[in-house]
Order: C-alpha cells, then structure tokens, then sequence
C-alpha cells in the first residue's frame, strides 16, 4: 500500500475563504493509503515548500497531493519540491481546488463537499501512479519568426546574435510593419523610421537570418525542438536574385492602386515596392491589378527591365523547413474607418484614422510630411482627435482599451501644432492613460504648453456639411455639449488583431483569447510563451502595446528560445501510451487514429508499438483500443475509473 | 433540493483551461461537478462514461476544443465520433441522452463554462436521480 | 437655421468651441492678467474639494477652470462662484499642478467687473456692520467685489 | 530699548486700537519698542489681481520704502492682512523685474508732489525690496525667543486650553509668505505653550472664517464661523487666540449671527494674541478693551488671574 501525503494550501483567504481547509484535511486523512494530511496557509511559500520537503522525508511518502490553485501555475514548483525530497516528480499531482472550486462557488459547505471530492480524485489517481523518467527529445536548433515588424525583427536579431539560424517570414514584400508608416514616436519624438530602417538593414545583412518575405506559413506539425514547417513563397513575378532594385520598371507602369503603406492617400503601379526604405529593396507585381494579368496585354515592365528580371511565368512555391522554436509576431490592424457608422462610416473624406495621419505627417509620406486634409488638399485649421474610436465599447466595437491611442494622439495633435502653428487641435478622451516612462510629461507638456484643448466625452456624431466636417461632443468637464466644425477629424481606431493571425493560429495551434489577440501562458509570470510549448509570442498580437514593450517582450521571446536552445536535448513528459504486448492483437486501430504517427506496425511481432519520441500522450489511442492493451501512463483506465468513483464522493 | 453528482471529463488545453478562466473571472456557477482533466478529450472511452453512470452518477459532461482547435489536430472529431455512438448505447440502457452533454469550451470561454455547469445542473434536476435497473435490483 | 423668434431660448445649448475661444480673446487675456496656465489644470477636483466655501458656489472652482480653458466665458462672469470666492488661498497651495487659481479667480472677477458685472456696491451694505468691520473687511470687499 | 519699525495698519489704528494697545504693551515687557512710522498709508489690504494693477503695489511699496529710507531692515505687523499684503509686495518687487521698474518709476514720480513728507536731500535710490517683513508672532518666535517669554511671565495661563486659529492669509500664499507649514503649521501653538496654556488641536484651524464675505455674503461667513467654533469647543478649548482684525471679528462678534442661527451654539471667548500675551506678562486686564469684545471673556479672564493672582496692576 502507498504511503500518501496531502497538503491544503488556505492561499490566505483564496481557498480558505471559502473551503474549510480543516475538515478537508480531516476527511481526506481516512482515505486509504492517505498517511498524512495538513493544510498550511502559502504552500508555495518557502516554508510551505519545506514543509512539503520534511514530510516526504519524515513520513516516508511515495506519493503526495497539493491541494492549490490549477497545475498550470505550481505543478512544477512541486514535483521539483518533490524531486528535491527524493521522491519521483510524476509522484507529485495537484489537485486543483481554488480556480476550480473555491473561486467559483460561495456556499461553503458545498465547496468544502467538493473540494473534499476533488482531493479524493487525485488520491486515487496518485494511488496507482508510476514513477517515471522523462523522455529525452533533440533539438533542432532552428527558429522561425513570423512576422517582420519591429518585433519580428527584434527577435530574429537577438536569436541570430546568439548564433542560432533564424527564418523570417513576412507576408508583405517588405519587412518594417507598422513602425515603418509612422512619423515620430512617442514620447521622445524620435523619427520612425530613422531608428527602424537600421535594424531592417541589419535583419537582411544578419549571416544567420533567412529573410523570406512575401511569404506565409501554410502548415505546422510536429512538437517542440522538432517541428516541421512548409512555408508558402508567393511569386512576387520579378526575379530578386538578378533585380537591382533600379525602379524603372514602377515609373514605366500605367496601372494605379491604392498605396496600403500610404492608407489610401496615394497611389502606385501594380509593380511597387511599398515603400522606398523596403527591406529587400525588390518590386513584386500585384496579380490582382496587373493590367497584363487582367487583359493578356501591356508588359511594359518587362519591355523596361533591360536585365529581364521580369517573370511572369513565376509559381508560388512551397518550402519545407525542420524548426526546433516559432514566435508568432503577426501584429495588428487598427479597426476599419468603415466600421464606425456614427463616425460617417468611411463616407465623409476628411475623417481619417490615425496610421492615415501619421501618412501625413511622415516627410516620405505622400504630402512630404504637409498637413493636407484628403478633400481638397487644403491645410486644415481646426482638427478634432476622437479617442477610443471602437475600444472600450463592449457593447459595439471593441471592449479592451487599444492603450497606445492616449499617447499618439497627444503626439499626433502636438505634430499637427508644430506643423500648422495657427491650427487648434482638439482631442475628445475618456480617459488620458500614461502608464510609461516620460508619458505623463510628454502629456503634460502638449496640454498646457502646446495650447491642445482636452475635451473630457465622447463624440456622438460626425457629419459633413459643405466643406466642413461637423463634430458633435460633450465636455463632461463643463456639462455642456460642444460643437465643432473640424476641417480634418482624426479617429483613434481600435487596435485589432490581424485577420490572418485567426488563420494562422489555427495552423500552429495555439490559443487566443475573447478578442482574437495570442493568449501567453500565465499573464503575469509566463507572458511570453503560448501554453503550448515550442510556441512563444512576441508584440501586439498578443494585445494592444507600444513600441518598447513591444521590443522588450521581442526580446524576452528571443530569450526564452535561446536559453531551449542551449540545452542538448528535450525532456518530454512520459505520461504517455503504451503496449501490453501479450494483449495486443495487432488490429492497427491504434495507427489509424494517432495525429503523429507515433503508432507504428511491428511485423515480426504482429502488435502496434508507440514510438516515444513521437507520442505526444493525447491518449486517443488508448480510448481507441478495442481491448485494452494500450495504456496511458498515469491514466489509465483503472485509475480513471476509481477516479470517476471517488470524484461521485465513493460508494 | 436535488443535488445531482456530475462527472466532468475535460481537455487540459481548452476547457479546463476554461474552467480556470471561469475561476480567475470569479465566476459562480453550481458546485455539483467535479473534473477530471485529460490531455484531450478523445482519451475519454465510452467505458468511462458508462462506469461514471454505474458509480451512480447523475450526469457526465465531456468538454473539449471547438471543432479545428484541437491541440492534438483531430482528437475532438474522434470525441465527437465516440459520443454519437455512445448516445445510441445509451438508449439501450435506458438512460437520458440528456445526461451525457459533450461541448465545445475553448480557454477563452469561462462564462461558457459556468454558464453550461448551471444549465446542466439544472436539467439534472428536472430528470431527477439516475435509476439504474441492475443497481436497484441490487439494492 | 435661424431661431423663431417667441420661443423660450433652449436651456443647455451646445457651446461652439472654435480656435478662437479655446485659445484667443478671453482665455489669452485670462492668461495674461493672471500669469497663470490654465491649460495645465487636469481636473482633480482638489481646488473644489478643499474650498471653505464650494457649498455656497454654484460652479465649483474646477469647473470654472474648465470653462476657462474652453474660453467659456459667459458661463464664467454670470457666476455666483466668483462673488463667494473668499480668497483664502486653500486652493492655489493645494494644487499639484502650481497653479495660482485664487489669482485666476481675482483674474476672472475683474473681468466681470471690467465687463460691468459690479456685484457689490456700498449701498448694499448694512449701516451697523460698516460701522464695525475692521477696515480690512471693507476695502478688501470693494475691491475684490465692485468696480 | 531697542526700537524696531512698526506698521499698525488702519484696522488696529482705529476700530481695533485695543489690539494695538497689548501689542505695544507687551513689546515693552518683552524689551523693545514698536516704534510706529512717522508717516503711513493703508496698505491696500489685499494685494492686486494682476500684473495690469501695478498701480494697487504702490502704496504698500511707499510704506517699506519708506521703512529702507530711515535706515531699517525689519518692519513689524500684528494684522494678517497688512502682513500678507507687504510681504507680498515685497516678494513680486524681489522677484518681476518690470514690477520692481514700474513701481520704482511710480514711487519715484509721486514724490516731489508729497510735500506732506519732509524733503529729503539724498538722491533717489530704487526699492529693491530690502526691508523684512515680520509678523509680530514671527518676530517673537525667531527673535525674542520662547524662552524669554516663558521666563517674564508674571501670569502663566497654565490650565486653560486654548485653540489656536490661524486663518488663511497669515500662511498662504506659502511660496510667497513661508511663515510655516500651510496645512500643519505650528507656530500660534508654540505661542500658547510659551504662556503657559495648553494647546487644543482641531481640525478647523487653517479653514478660512470667510474673511470679507462677512461683508458681502454674511451667512456663507456665519456657517464658517459656526464649524470653526464649534469644532474647537468640543475638543475642549476655553478660549481661541486669533492674529487678524478681520478673523478677529468675525469669530466673536458674528457669535452674536450664530447664537440666532444656531440654537445649540454656546458663546467661546476670542482673544488677539497679544491681548493673552499682555496679560500674561502681567499687563492690567483694564487695558485689553474686553468691554470691546461681544463675547463676555470674564470666566476665562477669572480662570487666568486666579490661577496666578501676581499680575501688578499699573
């Protein structure tokens, strides 16, 4: 018989608030097998942990149960306590009795009933568990970054500065993403592009980086230090190995497209570069708007190119890489103008949002960085910023805070006044959210110094009447409604995650959250990993951020690979399946339904094996078989049946 | 009032993840289920669920990823698979399909979590305590 | 559109903020007289919470702040707010942002005053107090309080 | 006996002159002399709004100029309002060099035509905000010592409790006035120790009493005045000890407003803080002006001449 040892943890008042952590510890004590029971008030703590230490020691025990907060947050904390003890970690389970029972229920009676239920679980499980030993797995030291904004880029250059063959892989023909469009940056006004063209340059120089941009991941299997990826290389119709980047080809053609990069405010050819910093510097031609991909006529551009880079008969093609990490890095959109139909749903031309504006402001942008409104071209006078633009609005638009929208506003309304020195620039707020180093200064300063006029309310309405572009607030502040006739209003739109990003996780597997953005371990102590290990997230695909968080968490990221990198092999979980070789009767069920071809035929043998390296312990295999001969390690089906019976309170 | 005992056989990676979020949300919802977590819901046999009615439960819900989420690619098609056979074995043994509920729980979805332990609690009520032919006969 | 006229005036219309209000005209010479930067006022309410007499005001300090930062100044001069301000100092000690704002209220009332808003004259004194305030009373009030 | 410059004002020069009386009464026990100027002007009682009247800084200018000119660097009030006044005025001509210009230039213009002052031969030199200016209180506490005072009383006033009031113009502007700490100060506290009395602390002592609104909006005063009392009354005080005219008034002779408004309200005795200090120094009770006072200060007049009965009635 095993010697079991149960230790409650109050959480100060989590648990015990609300689970009499006494009598749980009393009742569980006559459980069979259970030599031990003691609540303690922070099992985490120091002590706690000592506690857990003596008594494997003192006790004997082969077998121990925490009952505390859900294994995702101290699961390893305690089989290390354990191992330390000398006792084998996958002795040690917890039994999850705050986020899955005192957190969620009130009458304390009830939840002490359940909690006593749910401890009962895991001693039944633990009576019957094995001791094992981790599975060593190799590592194929090779990361994939998707996504070349700053973030992507940031990660890409510390994983490579650390010696380690990184991949880079951006959808768009070009990596910088959004801090490419903008104009200054807050709070110190440093030029965007200034301070990112740099790290572009050196991402595409970097020995161990592969650059493979107008490219997107299409598939990815495998697991941690092993996956296997095929990436999807869109014919850009130019070949980059002999183009030079010259541009006459982009002069040369008739057709004219909206610029992305520029938000609509200009144009160019359907053979473009998206901006003339790009990184590589290389055209593609756009299939959708090609004048000779529509009519069958035209091929100016290759008429022009005196090298013959032009390729019409380019195929997209298909890469497979062997990677060991992936940071996902795919970034935001901000929510469409058209969206927001009491802000003149995109119909109203002098209503733009705020990565249009900052299009204006750039001095590469498309007025050379001359406040014009997009109507009439004339320099507007009187400006209105709408803040919170589809955030904060749970019950429309958005319910999160885009949390970057407070300070470029501010930076936006003080670029305005810098540009146009007898303009008045309004902004409508919420709330001014400064939480940053030198944001409440750079705040500060724009109120009372720049002569930016704070309008505490929202904006009900925007129309155009003639010229004009009518604004209908509220100043809270004052009580009393306000109206503006604004010659250029600047929406704040909400920041959105990418729709490709819904796509992409999907492929990877990973989780995101109510509002589509990548979810991370644990919010606070594991913010740079996906739950799914092997993943890690990096930027504002996983929530509304800016640019130096975003650098900071890039480098987390990069770190959290580098540091599974140096290690010479992976240790991955044993729990998982295997063979009674004397029951097996070679039916192959098993082999039909396992995601990993783990299961593999044995001919000599006539049974079904489990490649360990393979199985990843989904344990699909052990409900499939027909007569029990697969099991799963520390699961298996006797132990989830007096799980089952003791989780209904016995019998 | 009816206290009906469910048994919850959740995937780790969405809906016991869910039931977290439920618990960090501070939701409340009925006490009467307690969970057991597999890595994915296709680790659950119908034998599992029949032993669950046996042990006198009154109900048994199995939670996994919505359909293409699965962190094991397919498990949650198998699950799916499993249940609709199992519905059918149920029917012979005479007990409520009602009783068995398999749903779609991500880890985002904790007010779905506490909101579908309620509903079935309640169900649970209105059909009253499992009455199994062999173990009254055994009584 | 025009107003017909016969019709009771609208009680809250909406105020048009343009260039000019918000920054020119009566908030510059706010501004100028007082020396202070109204614009950096955030709105914590301290000036109102800590005044002997906000129960007496119908606008509260911070919002007169307010409506000087828009350049309100019709709500401003019509005020009894103005005319209760004791000039005690509690709230320009208290403000975290330094501003002056019992010198803004000095500023505001004599604008009121310039703009003939006289609020208080001699006559509406009572003959048995004048007899007997100390005299730093009675000039203090004429000159805060009347042309 | 040391003679220091003293600016009476016109509050304590007329309807209040008891007050002068005890202040002149004690310097003389404490050793010094409050040496009145020989010719002076109101002060203005309130400083000016802005910048534009620069024409309201004239005369409290004349007044400390007037103060340099004979040779003095320190010029003594017992009135808050003149206190906050001059020194106010002292510190924007320290401080705005066209304030101190436009002042100069006026001061300088005006003077031949002040034929009431002697004419002086020497030749003209700006105020550049030289002298000092001191609250008698201040004068007390910095230069004649606690010590000193505890040491000449005649009548310490040792078991009455007392409730310091210090209004708002006494601390406040505090960059400009830097008398004491704005929202805990402690300086009339330390005076009433001096004499010998104990100190009540309450919450009211720093709210404004409404100053002119008794003027204009007495009833907003009244409801001031009423808390103020009050709140010292029931944390024990016998008595409150004031250092301005204005505040002076309106806590004692506004009781008579407050006993009609409030039916529950008792009367407290309101004493100037030289008044207690000249009778603490020995100084006859017949020359403090009570009779002058509506609230009757008898019972704690008793309490001080019985507790120490040695006062030497000259």
């Amino acid at each position: 018989m095993k010697r079991i040892g149960v230790f409650i943890c109050h959480c100060g008042i989590n648990i015990a608030g609300t689970v009499d952590v006494k009598r749980v510890a009393e009742e569980v004590a006559k459980l069979d097998s259970v030599v031990y029971a003691q609540d303690y008030i922070y099992m985490c703590s120091d002590p706690g942990q000592a506690l857990v230490r003596e008594k494997i020691r003192q006790e004997k025990l082969d077998g121990i149960i925490i009952a505390a907060c859900s294994p995702s947050l101290h699961e390893s904390t305690f089989r290390t306590a354990a191992e330390e003890a000398g006792l084998n970690p996958w002795q040690c389970e917890i039994a999850n009795i705050r986020e899955q029972c005192s957190w969620v229920h009130t009458d304390r009676k009830k939840a002490t009933e359940k909690a006593i239920r749910i401890v009962s679980t895991m001693v039944e499980k633990t009576r019957l568990n094995e001791s094992l030993e981790p599975i060593p797995v190799s590592i194929t030291k090779k990361a994939l970054v998707i996504g070349g904004g700053i973030a992507g880029i940031q990660a890409a250059l510390d994983i490579a500065d650390s010696g380690h063959k990184v991949i880079l892989v951006e959808k768009e023909s070009s990596i910088g993403g959004h801090m490419a469009q903008l104009s200054e940056t807050f709070p110190t006004l440093d030029c965007s592009q200034c301070i990112l063209t740099p790290k572009m340059v050196a991402a595409g120089k970097h020995r161990n980086i592969q650059l493979m941009t107008y490219s997107e991941v299409e598939e990815v299997s495998g697991y941690v230090g092993n996956f296997n990826v095929r990436i999807r290389r869109k014919a850009p119709f130019v070949d980059w190995s002999t183009c030079t980047g010259c541009g006459l080809c982009m002069e040369k053609c008739p057709a004219k497209v909206p610029s992305e990069f520029d938000r609509g405010l200009s144009t160019h050819g359907a053979i473009y570069i998206p901006f003339p910093q790009a990184v590589p510097n290389k055209p593609v031609i756009d299939r959708e708007s090609c004048i000779y991909f529509k009519t069958g006529k035209c091929r100016l551009c290759e008429k022009t190119c005196e090298i013959g880079a032009i390729k019409f008969d380019q195929e997209d093609q298909i890469i497979e890489e062997e990677i060991g990490a992936i940071i996902t890095a795919t970034g935001y959109e901000t929510l469409p103008v058209t969206e927001l139909q009491e802000y003149g749903a995109g119909e109203v031309p002098d209503v733009i949002d705020g990565l249009a504006f900052e299009r204006l402001l750039s001095a590469s942008g498309p007025t050379s960085g001359e406040v014009r409104r997009p109507s009439d071209g004339r320099v507007p006078k009187e400006v209105v910023f709408v803040q919170c633009a589809g955030s904060r609005d749970p019950e429309r638009y958005r319910p999160y805070c885009s949390k970057i929208c407070c300070m470029y506003t501010t930076k936006h309304a003080l670029l305005y006044k810098h540009r146009v020195h007898d303009g008045q620039p309004y902004i409508f707020y919420i709330d001014i959210r400064t939480g940053g180093k030198g944001y409440e200064e750079f705040y500060h300063n724009a109120e009372q110094d720049e002569g930016i006029i704070y309008l505490r309310g929202k904006v009900a309405k925007i129309f155009r009447d003639g010229d004009k572009t009518i604004v209908w607030g509220t100043d809270t502040l004052t009580g009393r409604n306000v109206e503006i006739q604004a010659d250029l209003v600047v929406l704040a739109t909400a920041v959105v995650p990418r729709e490709s990003t819904a796509e992409l996780v999907k492929k990877l597997r990973i989780q995101t959250g109510p509002n589509g953005f990548l979810s991370e371990a644990h919010p606070k102590l594991r913010p740079v990993e996906s739950i799914n290990s092997g993943f890690f997230i990096a930027g504002v695909a996983q929530g509304p951020r800016d640019i130096p968080e975003t650098v900071a968490q890039a480098s987390g990221a990069a770190c959290k690979v580098i540091s599974l990198f140096s290690r010479d092999h992976l240790e991955q979980d044993p729990a998982i399946a295997w063979v009674d070789e004397e029951l097996c009767g070679g039916c192959r069920i098993c082999i039909s339904v396992c995601p990993y071809d783990a299961r593999e035929y044995d001919e000599e043998k006539c049974i079904a094996r489990v490649n360990e390296a393979l199985c990843e312990g989904c344990g699909s295999c052990v409900a499939a078989c027909a007569c029990g001969a697969t099991q799963q390690r520390n699961l298996s089906d006797s132990q989830i049946k007096s799980m089952v019976t003791a989780s209904l309170g016995g019998e | 009032m009816f206290e009906p005992r469910i048994v919850c056989f959740l995937c780790t990676w969405c809906t016991s993840a869910g039931a977290d979020l439920a618990g960090t949300s501070r939701l409340q919802y009925r006490p009467n289920g307690v969970n057991i977590k597999f890595m994915c819901s296709s680790r659950v046999d119908p034998e599992h669920v029949l032993w669950a009615f046996r042990e006198g439960a009154d109900g048994v819900l199995i939670g996994g990823c919505h359909p293409g989420d699965c962190h094991y690619q397919d498990g949650n098609y198998r699950t799916q698979a499993r249940v609709s056979l199992l519905y059918r074995l149920l029917d012979d043994f005479g007990i409520d399909r009602a009783r068995l509920r398999l749903e779609w729980i991500s880890a985002a979805e904790g007010t779905k979590f506490a909101a579908v332990m309620n509903e079935f609690t309640e169900e649970l009520r209105s059909l009253g305590p499992i009455k199994l032919a062999a173990r009254e006969m055994a009584k | 559109m025009s107003e017909r006229t016969g019709l009771a005036p609208p009680k809250s219309p909406p105020v048009r903020l343009t260039r000019e209000t918000v920054s020119g005209g009566f908030k510059k010479r706010v501004i100028e007289l007082s020396g202070q930067n109204m614009d950096s006022c955030y709105q914590c309410g301290n000036c109102s919470s800590g005044c002997p007499v906000a129960q007496e005001m119908d606008i509260l300090p911070n919002r007169i702040m307010r409506l000087a930062q828009l350049g309100l100044k019709d709500d401003i001069i019509h005020s009894a707010t103005l005319w209760i301000c004791a000039s005690c100092f509690q709230c320009t000690v208290r403000c975290p942002r330094g501003i002056d704002i019992q010198g803004v209220m000095d500023t505001l009332r004599q604008i009121a005053l310039d703009e003939g808003v006289d609020h208080f004259g001699p006559d509406q004194i009572d003959p048995e107090q004048a007899a007997s305030v100390p005299q730093p009373g009675l000039v203090g009030v004429y000159r805060k309080l009347s042309t | 006996m040391a003679k220091v410059a003293y600016y009476p004002g016109c509050a304590l020069k007329e309807r209040s002159s008891h007050l002068d009386t005890s202040a002149r009464d004690s310097a003389v026990r404490l050793g010094f002399e409050l040496d009145e100027l020989p010719t002076w002007t109101c002060c203005g009682a309130v400083p000016p709004v802005s910048e534009e009247r620069v024409m309201n800084l004239v005369a409290p200018s004349r007044i400390l100029k007037d103060v340099r000119d004979s040779g003095r660097d320190v010029l003594i009030t017992i009135c808050d309002f003149c206190y906050n006044t001059l020194k106010r005025t002292n510190y924007s001509i320290r401080t705005n060099e066209i304030t101190r210009k436009r002042i100069n230039a006026f001061l300088a213009d005006d003077e031949p035509e002040r034929d009431y002052i002697e004419k002086k031969d020497a030749y003209w030199v700006d105020y550049t905000g030289e002298v000092r200016v001191v609250h008698l209180m201040e004068y007390l506490r910095d230069e004649i010592g606690y010590g000193n005072i505890r040491e000449k009383l005649k009548r310490p006033l040792s078991g009455l409790k007392i409730a310091p009031y210090y209004g708002c113009v006494m601390l406040r502007p505090q960059n400009e006035i830097q008398l004491d700490e704005p929202e805990n100060p402690s300086i009339i506290e330390d005076f009433i120790d001096s004499l010998g009395a104990e100190t009540i602390r309450y919450p009211y002592r720093t709210e404004c009493c409404g100053s002119y609104l008794s003027v204009s909006s007495p009833d907003a005063s009244t409801r001031l005045c009423y808390r103020i009392l009050t709140s010292a009354q029931q944390h024990g005080a016998d008595a409150m000890v004031i250092s301005c005219p204005l505040c002076f008034y309106n806590l004692d002779s506004r009781q008579k407003a407050i006993a009609e408004a409030y039916p529950d309200f008792k009367p407290i005795p309101v004493f100037y803080f030289t008044q207690l200090l000249s009778v603490a120094l020995g100084v006859d009770e017949g020359r403090q002006g009570f009779e002058r006072h509506f609230v009757d200060v008898a019972p704690v007049l008793d309490m001080i001449l019985q507790g120490s009965g040695k006062g030497d009635r000259t």
